[in-house]
Formats: structure tokens, C-alpha cells, sequence
């Protein structure tokens, strides 16, 4: 294999990258979903790996994600390692019973003897246009049940790097591929791909003074031109990706609203019950005495995913984000 | 099977609880699709309904081709196109009476045109204003729905409602051959058959769920045959054959409607254009699957038929284009109109009354879109 | 109909009774669920309804909880009522797909057209001694569904007075039952109920001026438990009952953590990802200012449910909410 | 019933898709369930084979006895027992090889124990100190499965998985009449189909699910109908009559394991005690009923024939019963023990490595236990 300089790649390149290395690695690792095959999935992030490693390792299912799963379980069950797509957020919602009476719990249930490394794949958020359906932010649901690690990447190189450690992780992760971003690019080598993430690493993406943005996904970019924007009006903006939802890397978002003193949550998910709530409160509990000012967040609005035409009021955007770090008490202290 | 026999004192006996309720012969679907058109069953089809069929089919096809179209425009998010599949779609709408309830897959917009529903209106979900464009209760038309088979345990409970209030209406369901995977196909029509609801349930079995074949989503000799597994009869019928679907359909519905219970109606049709503007079928498909059914076209059929027994002449043919012409006409114009939009509404179709938790961020947009009004938003 | 005298009542006897009367007030009113007919349901919650109002109206149905909330859907479709009985927390799950992609969105989808007045009463919550799957706190993603009204009652007239509200709502409810309380008593006039109780108004159960307990459902007895127990330590506790979870009293919750300055948060539900973030960050948000500790949280464990013998050691208990409120700081303040 | 016939130049062409791939016939089942124990099929049947059955059928049923009694003793926090069900239960366990996987449902701790696992550990879930008490990998048993029908679909990606693999492994799924309601039924079996998974699923139609009576789930002729609806043989078997099940289990796992498929086996049985001992039967259900079950209890149907066949005498039954007795006295030992339990467990088995979070709980009850412990706390 030459040798290639860095270019530009697509998350869904590096993606389809983590999947066929993964693959080429480790023989007990299957895909398997809805039109994963000869189509390589609606997204092409399976692309060409039904061609490469034959139908038996990557394989277009029957019409039924509860099927999906429960497949996957009796797979992994058996020695298996598979990675399940589910087509879109939304139509992952017939699997959870199988998600969380099964997945999160039978290593638990088998006091350990029975782990279940599955890797389920879940498209996620909007901004893409989508029909009803097709852009739900549904990892509140993931986050509130315990057995699961929820991860999803914001950068090329940490689709890449956390897919290949959510397979290789012997708990069950789901991850969540931000819809929006898997056209996003960056420079990228994809023969030499990023090392492994470890899985509950969050990571500083801008070192910044004035306040936190907390974000994760679909999120960072808008946090990272929000503070680029913010510089205009004096705020040195930090932007925390968290990568990972659960586990929580309470130690990297502490620190660094300890040192600012001021945070905002940001995320496209609804508010009400959303991840954000929790993140505000653990981070209140432990910076409760740096903080100038309650965290805030900035959030979709709790209703269903609004059509196409709207959505772009739903979602938190740059303006929404600076008139909440506005909203954070800046005459009261620093 | 097995012999019985004496064995001294002992005499075995069956199972006590061992009564089959049903006879299976006759919720078995027969051997191959039923066909009408070109057959000697064509004679007995009525002349007017298949005038009704026809120019309802050339309108469908019409519409089909205009609404995609209208995806490269950019007027339409996206369309997934019933072309080939128009005889269901348009016998599905004509079977049934004013009162009954149509309800819809996410393809199947020109079912609910064809049943009435104002065809700006029903690409609302698709041109990305707002969900359902039309009101359910109007043309009794429940929305277009997009998560597979979901529909299927509404249409059930409707007309389970609809019997127990006395009322004489019946609810046809469509759904496509993937959709049958589904766990929500499997309870729905449990449910039916177990509660003897007023339903029929029309599977397009169109070949393929996207790029998955029939071959990768069944083994069963027929998706027809699933019936009798619920103890309902199973209709297998060429989809292509706007006649024979109408049959199969009516007599579901008037067994449905004299209190016989649900039946499940295979019609066997094809996806002759991509499943939207957004796939590539060249992906999973050659062409030369698409071109023999291209041979067996829907309207085509009907057309061969009506012009042997003296049904359709050229100048017929010539009306329905212009009708179809007519309505695409209204259609494009209607569809190159920005819809008005008030992005406050957002907050209003929640709950009967917004939560104290929506008002405050219904008052946050509000202030955001009068700021940006202004113009002195940052 | 003679006048009774008050007497002890069950919850589980109120629950009955608000079902017989809305069902008697309204021939809308349908009862429909696994075993709710001739047996009366698992915890007897539908007794005598099928025979009292036939099994048109009190409908045993296939053993399919998707099915159950599908065919609900399509009957209050047609104008009826359905309240809908799912057997036990975790198999409300198989009818996630139908409640949150239907049941929440119908009113939304169709701009107030097609409103599914639908009441899912859900028993749910622990320390019953259950075998798992029998004991979920699974309130958190009804929270996060935008569209649903989500209820709980903690005391024998609520149950009756927020039952029929729920039923009366032409909003989806879900009508959580907390299991530990079906035989809680309380003095009770059966044949006067309570008037029926407006949803998303929050009590305070007992005033109090040291903290407040922030809690719900089968939490609030034992946070009036442990409130009598802080009076030996000098603490005097004000316990609200949240009643509603969506929607929210903020009013109230926050003109008592105003009083007190300081809060904890109690519930069974596990923590991370849990009502508790929610709640304890829109209090910060609103309180700032008043607040003279992070406010707290007492929950369960992040675990799958444990096993009976191991119970006790997750629910949140009278000495671990005391240990809480004696983590609030006292030092720093008043 | 249609006609062919050519008319003019138009020669109506089948929908081209068109092949059924199975003939149905095979796969339907037979019109009474298959009995074998008084029937001249006895004849065929392995003396060997009967005398392991019945040993299991009178060790089960006295398993079953003092399972319900260590409920009333407060050993147990709930049983569901499978009187009258044996038959089904210990034939599913000794038909399988060592190699193969058991999937039993909540109600089949029977099958569990009948299968090696140790009797105290198969009650681990039931008396409540742990979910699931044994190792599955050692008898190769899933977790008894209390979620209805979740298990199924497990069964067949185990299953599937072992093929791929080349292992020569057939998995036996258990569910009731009421599990086969629910949509994990349908997908499991549709995937089996698909897959043609090396899978035999077994319905113990025991007439309830809990209160609810086979025909209100069901309008089915039988639930060996479904089968066919998947592509899969269907079979019917009497459930009462060990020899029968065996048989009919034996036939689907060679067929299965020789890569022949799946196969839904329905064995139509009977609960004869309550749904489990906190449930009162009374309320939906009469003694009558019950009693004509009786008749046909699995242990005398056995009994009889091999009693007519010389197979079984007086003392051969006393030592099965003794060897019963010695069971349900080591049982009874052993339960009578407070299982050893530390609540940091609790923490041990949620991932492979406790999350920070869990770090910080698991802290936090060490600390309390410990305050407990010096009798300091509060
Ligand atoms: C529950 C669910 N899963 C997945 C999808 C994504 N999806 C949309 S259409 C489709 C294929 C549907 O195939 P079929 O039922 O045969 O209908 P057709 O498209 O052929 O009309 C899929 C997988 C969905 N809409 N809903
Ligand atoms: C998904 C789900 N829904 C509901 C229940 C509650 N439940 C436990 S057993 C049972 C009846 C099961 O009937 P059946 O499948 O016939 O099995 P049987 O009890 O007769 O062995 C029900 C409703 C459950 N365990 N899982
Ligand atoms: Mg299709
Ligand atoms: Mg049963």
C-alpha cells in the first residue's frame, strides 16, 4: 500500500473506512441493517463492503429493526461482533424493547458471563431537509439507560477513531453519526488513519477564557463559529466536544468551567428532558461555586422535529447561542 | 396420520381443548395472481368503472411524472413515485365509499389524491411546509405515513371503533411488501382477524423495500399466505390489472362491510422508477427487470382491453391526457407558489394549550424573529 | 346513593373508581389491555369494569403492546377515548415506536386536526420485590416526548382526581402508577372524589423552610419520612410533589427552593439521564441567586433495576436523602 | 379461475415477477395434532427413549410441586409453574445435543433444570438474589426470558451466527400461545425463514396467557398456520404426550441441523396450575375445564402406554419417584439458605469496566454500608 498525502475525506468516507478496517481486522465483525448491502446503505456508508466481504458479512435484513437487533443479540451471543444500522433516528424506536430489556442489560443480567459487544449504528438530527421522521435527536433516550455508552463524533477523524473503538468495545455502544455532518470534510489520510479514541474522552476543540460552550455531534460547528463570532463582541469562547454522552468526561467540562466560570449547553435535541439538563446539573454540582452565572442552555424546542421549511428555527444556531452567552450575568462578576 | 387403537383399559383421548375454528382451505390465496383484464372475467366488468379506472390511471401517471419533476425544480423535498403501481393506488381509492377511511404509506399520495384530497395539499409533507397538508377528516383520509406498517393497528382500531359505534364504514390499509416485516403488520392484523374489524389490507408488493428484494424479505410462497396464519382469507391479485385489483378490493370490502371481518389482498406490481428522486436503482437492479415490466403497464393493459371491447377510442384516450394535462397544469403553478409560512405556529399544534415551557420559548423565538425584523439582530 | 363517611381507601381502589366514573360519565371512555377484562387486571386496577360495562367497553386484547397503543390510536381516531393499560413498565416498551412517532405527534402532525385524546396508564417503579423487568422507572423518555402529558400521583385522591383529568385531557397522557403505592391508604370518600385535580400543578406536601425536597410519585412518602426524621437534626424540609412532569410547575418548585435556598431532588429513576438533570437544572436557571448549594440529587443507581434481594440498597431511602441535605453547605449560609 | 384467452393481438402477459418460490403445501399442518402414546406410531417408539422421558416428566412435575411450595415458604418470589405442561418441557431439553442452545421462555425453568443446569441456580431469577443465576454458556441456555417472544429473534442470530460459522448447532426457542402476539414473534420467524437458520421454535399453546383465553388471541385454525405465512413447515402436535413432542421436536431439529430451515412446532397443552402462584385462576377460568385436562396429564399418558408395552412396573416407578424426591429434598436444602450477596455487585456487571459515574455511586453505598456496619450511622 503507497503511502498518501493528507486530503480532504467526508465523515461518511471515514466512517465506511472504520467499518471495512474493522472488518478486515476481525472476521466477527458483521454489518447488518436495511439496504446495507448492494445499495451500501442510504447514506453509502456501507458502501462496497458487501462486495468486499461477501453477503454474510454485511447484510441487508429483512424490514424489521426489532428483528435487527434481536438478530444481533442471538449473533453476538454466539462470538459475534455485530454493527447494526438502523436507517434513520426515528425508525430505531421499534428496537428498543430489544435495545434496552436486552443490549444494556445481558451482561448485567449474566452477572458478566454474557457481554453483548454490538455497535449500533444510529443516523441522528436534522438540518438536512428531511421529511417527518428522518431528523429526531434521540439520545436522551440512549443516555437514560444504563448499560449503553452513547458516542458520536463531530470531526472526520473521530468518526473514524471512535467507530473503530465502539467496535471494539465488549459493552454495546450506540453511535450516533450527526446526518448533517457526514458530507463535512477535512483533511484526512485514510491510509493512515487516526489512532483509536478511547471511548469517554471529551476534548477542549477552541481554548477560550470568557465562558463553555458544552456541545456534542451536529453542535460543535455551529459552537465553533459562534465563538468565532462571539471574538466581535470581547467573548473568548471555549467549545467542549464531548464525544462521548455516556461515559461523561466529567473532568474535562469541569475544569473548564472552573476556569471560565460561565457555560452553555448547546445541542439540537429538545430541551425539556434532554441531555442538557443533565449536563447543567452535574456541572453545577461540581463548579457551583466558579459559576458567575446559572448554566444555560440552548436547545430545539420541545416539539416533534418541525418540516423542512422551519426547521432552521428549531435548530440552535449561532445567533440563538450568543444571545444565551449574552444572558450569562456578565455584569456580575469577571 | 395417525391410527387410533384400543389398548386394553386404555383409550387415548385427543386433547381437550383441540377445536380448529376455522377451515384453512378457504383463507388460502389461489396459485397465481387473479386476473381480469384479457381474460374472460373482462367481460363482466362494468364499462363505466373501467372508464372511472382509466382516466383516473392516466391522471395518476401524470401526476407521478409532474411530482418528480417538481423535485428537480426544488419545489418538492422529495418524491417517492408510484409509477407502475397506478392500478392500486387508484382501485384503492375508488373502491371504497365516502364514509370509509383510507389509509395511506408514505407512497401512496396518489391513492389519496385519487379519493379526493386536494393534490397540493397532499405533497405538503413532501414540499416541506408542514406535515399533513389535509385535513384527515375531510375526504376520511388519515396521513401519509412514513414509519413502516404504523398505520396498519390505526386503520384496525378505527374500524373496530367505527363497528362498535354502529356505523357502517370500512378502513382499507396500504402498505408496501417490506412493511410486511414489520412487528406492527403482525399485531395489526391479529387484531383484526381476533376482533372481526371492518379492514382490509392491501399489500403493494412492488418487489422490492428500497434495494432489498422480495427474495431477501420472504420465504413465504406468497405474502398472501400470511392470512391464514390469523385466520383471515388471503387474495392474491396482479397489481397491474386496475380491474382485477378493483374486484378483489370490492369483494374485501363488502365482506369487510356485511360483518365477514379483515381480509389481506396481495397485489403483485412493480416499482418501475427508483424508490424516490434520491436513490440510484442502478445500484440493485439491472434494466432489463424494469423493461419486462414495463411490457405489462398498467395503463397499457387497461387500454388494450377497453379498446378491444370498443371502450376507448382515440378521442377518449385524447380527453383524459387533457384532463391529466389540466390538473398537472394547476398543480405546477400551484406547487412554483411559495407557501406562506409563520414559523410561530411551530408552538401551536403541541398540546390543545402550549405548556407554560413552550410559551417561554415560543415568546424567545418570537423576540428572535422581531429582532431579525429589525434588522438590528447583530 | 347513600352518603358514606370517609374511609381508608387504596390507591389501586381510587384508580378503579376514577376508571368506573369516567367510564359511566362518558360512553367515549374505552378500557383496553392485557388481562384487564375478567381478571381485572395484574394488580386489579380494571375490577368489575367489563363486567359493569361489557367487554365492548373493557376489552381484552392479544398479548401485543404496539398493537394495543396502535389500535388506540385508531380508535380515538374515531372520536373514542381509549385509556390504554400497559402491564408493567418495561413492556410499555414494544409500543415506544407507536407512542412517540403517533401518539405524540398526531395533534402536531395534522395542525390540530387529528388530537388523540389517549390515557396510557403505566404501572411503574420498584420495591415490590419484582423480578427484573418488572420494577423500570422509565418516566424519563416519556419526558423527553415532546407532545405527551406525563402525570403521577402520590396519594389516594390524586390518583382519582389526576386519573380523571388525564382521561378528560384531549391530550396523549401518560399516567404513570407508582407499583409500591397501589395499597397505600388514605381516608377517602368514595362516593364524593375529589374534584378532579388540573395537570401541571405541583403541591407542597409538607412546608418547611431549612430545604426543599423536590420529588414525585413513589418518592414522596419517604421524603415526608425522611422530613420528620431531619427535625431531629434540626432541618425543617418543605416536600413538593411535582404531580406533573410535563407540564411543569415551575412556579411553584421555584418559589419554594426561593424560600429555602437550598434543594435535593429525589427519585427512584436512575440518576444520569434521569428527571433529576431536568429538573435540578431549570431550578438553578430560575434560582441563581438564591440558591446557597448546588442543588442535589438522591436517585437510584445508573443500573439495570436489581434483582429483589438487592433493592433496598438502590432505592433512594430516608438515610441517603438526609446524607444529601447534609451535603447542602450549611456552613456557607443561613 | 381465470381463463386464458387471446383477443385480437393482445395477449395478456402474468405479472413477471411472479413465482412462488415454496409450495404450501407441505408446509400446513395437519388437521389434528400428531400423537404418538396410544397410537399404533407407540409401537416405533424407543423403549430407551420413554423411560428417559418419563423419569424427567416425574422429576419435573415434582420440581414443579416444590417450586410452588418454596413460594409459600417465602423462598421464592414468584413461580410460574408448567404442571401439565412436562411433556413439552422435558422433551424440548432432551431432544437437543449438548452442542445445541436452549431458549426458554419465563415459564420454562423446567426445560432449564431438565437440560443440566443445577436446580438452585435455575430459581436464582425467581428467588430474587441475581437475574439470571446460571452460566449460559455451560449448558448452553439463554437467560429464562420474561419479555414475551424477545427471545426469539436471539435464537435466531445465535443460530445464524453458528451456521456462518460452520458449526453444526441448532437452537430450540420456547414461547407461549400469548408470545406469539407479538411482533418479535413475526420478525424472528421471518428472519429464521429468510436466514433458513438452523432454529425449531416450540409454541406451548397452554390455552392462557394469564387470564386470556387462546381465542381471544388468536382466530387462527391453529398457530402452526403462521408457519406457512413465513415459508417454514408448520407441525401440530398433541403437548401432553411426551413421545409425540419428541418425535416431532427430533424431525425439526434434524431438518434444521441437515440446513433444511426453521420449523414452528405448535404442541397444544394446557396450564393446569394458576398463571404463577400469585395469580387466581378462578377469575377467568372453571374447575371443569381443568378437570378435562386431567384426564390427559402427561405423566399417565405415559404411564399407560408404557405400562401396556411392559416398559414400566411398580418398582421402575418407585425409583423414578424416588429419584424425584432425592431432587426436591436437595432443592428444598438448599433453598432453605440465604444466598451469600454483597450489594457492591451491584456495580460490577453494568459494563466491562465501571464508568466514573458508577465509580462515584458505587463510593457512595460502600460508604454507607459501612457507616450501617459501625452502627454509627444516624
Ligand atoms: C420503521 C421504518 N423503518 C425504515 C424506514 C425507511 N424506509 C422508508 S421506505 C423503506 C422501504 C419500504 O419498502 P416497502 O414496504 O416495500 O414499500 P415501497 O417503498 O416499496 O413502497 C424503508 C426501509 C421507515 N420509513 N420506517
Ligand atoms: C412484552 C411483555 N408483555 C407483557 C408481559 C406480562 N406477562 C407475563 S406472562 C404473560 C402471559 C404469557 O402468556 P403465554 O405467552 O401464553 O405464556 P404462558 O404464561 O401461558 O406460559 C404476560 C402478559 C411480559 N412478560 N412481556
Ligand atoms: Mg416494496
Ligand atoms: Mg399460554
Amino acid at each position: 500500500m503507497t503511502t498518501v498525502a493528507l486530503k480532504p475525506a467526508t465523515m461518511a468516507q471515514a466512517l465506511t473506512r472504520g467499518l471495512r478496517d474493522a472488518m478486515a481486522a476481525d472476521p466477527s465483525v458483521h454489518v447488518l441493517g436495511e439496504d446495507v448491502g448492494a445499495l451500501g446503505g442510504v447514506f453509502r456508508v456501507t458502501d462496497g463492503l458487501a462486495k468486499e466481504f461477501g453477503e454474510d458479512r454485511c447484510t441487508d435484513t429483512p424490514l424489521a429493526e426489532a428483528g435487527i437487533l434481536g438478530t444481533a443479540v442471538g449473533m453476538a451471543m454466539y462470538g459475534l461482533r455485530p454493527v447494526v444500522e438502523m436507517q434513520f433516528d426515528a425508525f430505531a424506536y421499534p428496537a428498543f424493547e430489544q435495545l434496552i430489556s436486552h443490549v444494556a442489560r445481558m451482561r448485567n443480567r449474566t452477572r458478566g458471563r454474557m457481554p453483548l459487544p454490538i455497535t449500533v449504528r444510529v443516523p441522528y438530527g436534522g438540518g438536512i431537509g428531511g421529511v417527518e421522521h428522518h431528523s429526531d435527536s434521540s439520545e436522551a433516550y440512549y443516555m437514560a439507560t444504563p448499560g449503553l455508552h452513547v458516542v458520536t463524533p463531530a470531526t472526520v477523524a473521530d468518526a473514524y477513531g471512535l467507530l473503530r473503538a465502539s467496535i471494539a468495545s465488549d459493552d454495546p455502544v450506540v453511535f450516533l453519526e450527526p446526518k448533517r455532518l457526514y458530507w463535512s470534510k477535512d483533511a484526512w489520510n485514510p491510509e493512515e488513519p487516526t489512532a483509536v479514541e478511547p471511548i469517554g474522552r471529551a476534548v477542549v476543540r477552541r481554548p477560550g477564557r470568557s465562558a463553555t460552550l458544552i456541545t456534542y455531534g451536529p453542535s460543535v460547528p455551529v459552537c465553533l463559529e459562534a465563538a468565532e463570532a462571539a471574538c466581535a463582541e470581547g467573548w473568548d469562547l471555549e467549545v467542549v466536544d464531548l464525544r462521548s454522552l455516556v461515559p461523561f468526561d466529567d473532568e474535562t467540562v469541569a475544569a473548564s468551567v472552573r476556569r471560565t466560570g460561565r457555560a452553555v449547553v448547546v445541542h439540537e435535541s429538545g430541551s425539556y428532558g434532554g441531555p442538557g439538563g443533565e449536563i447543567a446539573a452535574r456541572v453545577t454540582e461540581r463548579c457551583f461555586h466558579h459559576l458567575e452565572a446559572p448554566v444555560l442552555r440552548v436547545a430545539g424546542f420541545d416539539l416533534p422535529y418541525p418540516p423542512p421549511m422551519l426547521e432552521r428555527h428549531h435548530l440552535p444556531g449561532v445567533d440563538r447561542i450568543l444571545d444565551a452567552v449574552a444572558r450569562l450575568q456578565w455584569e456580575a462578576g469577571n | 396420520m395417525t391410527v387410533m387403537e384400543q389398548r386394553g383399559t386404555y383409550r387415548p383421548t385427543p386433547p381437550p381443548a383441540w377445536q380448529p375454528r376455522t377451515d384453512p382451505a378457504p383463507l388460502l390465496p389461489d396459485a397465481e395472481p387473479y386476473r381480469v383484464l384479457g381474460t374472460d372475467a373482462a367481460a363482466q366488468a362494468d364499462p363505466e368503472l373501467l372508464r372511472r379506472l382509466y382516466a383516473q390511471l392516466v391522471r395518476g401517471r401524470r401526476y407521478n411524472v409532474q411530482a418528480t419533476a417538481l423535485t428537480k425544480q426544488g419545489r418538492l423535498a422529495v418524491y417517492p413515485s408510484s409509477t407502475g403501481q397506478e392500478a392500486c393506488e387508484v382501485a384503492a381509492a375508488l373502491v371504497l365509499e365516502e364514509r370509509d377511511w383510507l389509509f395511506p404509506s408514505y407512497r401512496d399520495t396518489l391513492a389519496v389524491v385519487a379519493r379526493g384530497v386536494d393534490p397540493v395539499e397532499a405533497l405538503t409533507l413532501l414540499r416541506g411546509d408542514w406535515h399533513t397538508g389535509y385535513d384527515p377528516y375531510e375526504h376520511r383520509v388519515a396521513p401519509l405515513c412514513t414509519p413502516l406498517a404504523t398505520q396498519l393497528p390505526h386503520a384496525v382500531g378505527l374500524a373496530h371503533a367505527a363497528r362498535l359505534k354502529g356505523d357502517d364504514v370500512v378502513a382499507l390499509a396500504m402498505v408496501g411488501d417490506g412493511g410486511t416485516s414489520e412487528g406492527d403488520f403482525h399485531e395489526a392484523l391479529n387484531f383484526a382477524a381476533v376482533w372481526q374489524a371492518p379492514v382490509v389490507f392491501l399489500v403493494q408488493n412492488n418487489g422490492f423495500a428500497i434495494s432489498v428484494p422480495l427474495a431477501k424479505q420472504t420465504a413465504a410462497p406468497s405474502l398472501a399466505h400470511k392470512a391464514v396464519g390469523y385466520g383471515m382469507p388471503g387474495r392474491l391479485v396482479d397489481g397491474n390489472d386496475a380491474a382485477a385489483v378493483h374486484e378483489v378490493l370490492a369483494d374485501a370490502v363488502r365482506r369487510a362491510r356485511e360483518g365477514g371481518g379483515p381480509t389481506l389482498v396481495e397485489a403483485v406490481t412493480y416499482r418501475i422508477d427508483a424508490h424516490t428522486n434520491a436513490d440510484d436503482a442502478t445500484r440493485y437492479r439491472g434494466d432489463a427487470e424494469v423493461e419486462t415490466w414495463r411490457e405489462h403497464d398498467p395503463i397499457q393493459l387497461l387500454e388494450r382491453e377497453m379498446t378491444a371491447r370498443g371502450l376507448l377510442d382515440e378521442a377518449a384516450r385524447q380527453s383524459a391526457r387533457d384532463a391529466a394535462e389540466v390538473m398537472a397544469a394547476d398543480l405546477r403553478t400551484r406547487m412554483n407558489q411559495d407557501p406562506a409560512l409563520d414559523p410561530m405556529d411551530l408552538f401551536s399544534h403541541v398540546y390543545a394549550e402550549p405548556t407554560p415551557q413552550l410559551r417561554e420559548q415560543q415568546a424567545l423565538l418570537r423576540a428572535e424573529l422581531e429582532a431579525e425584523q429589525e434588522g438590528a439582530h447583530r
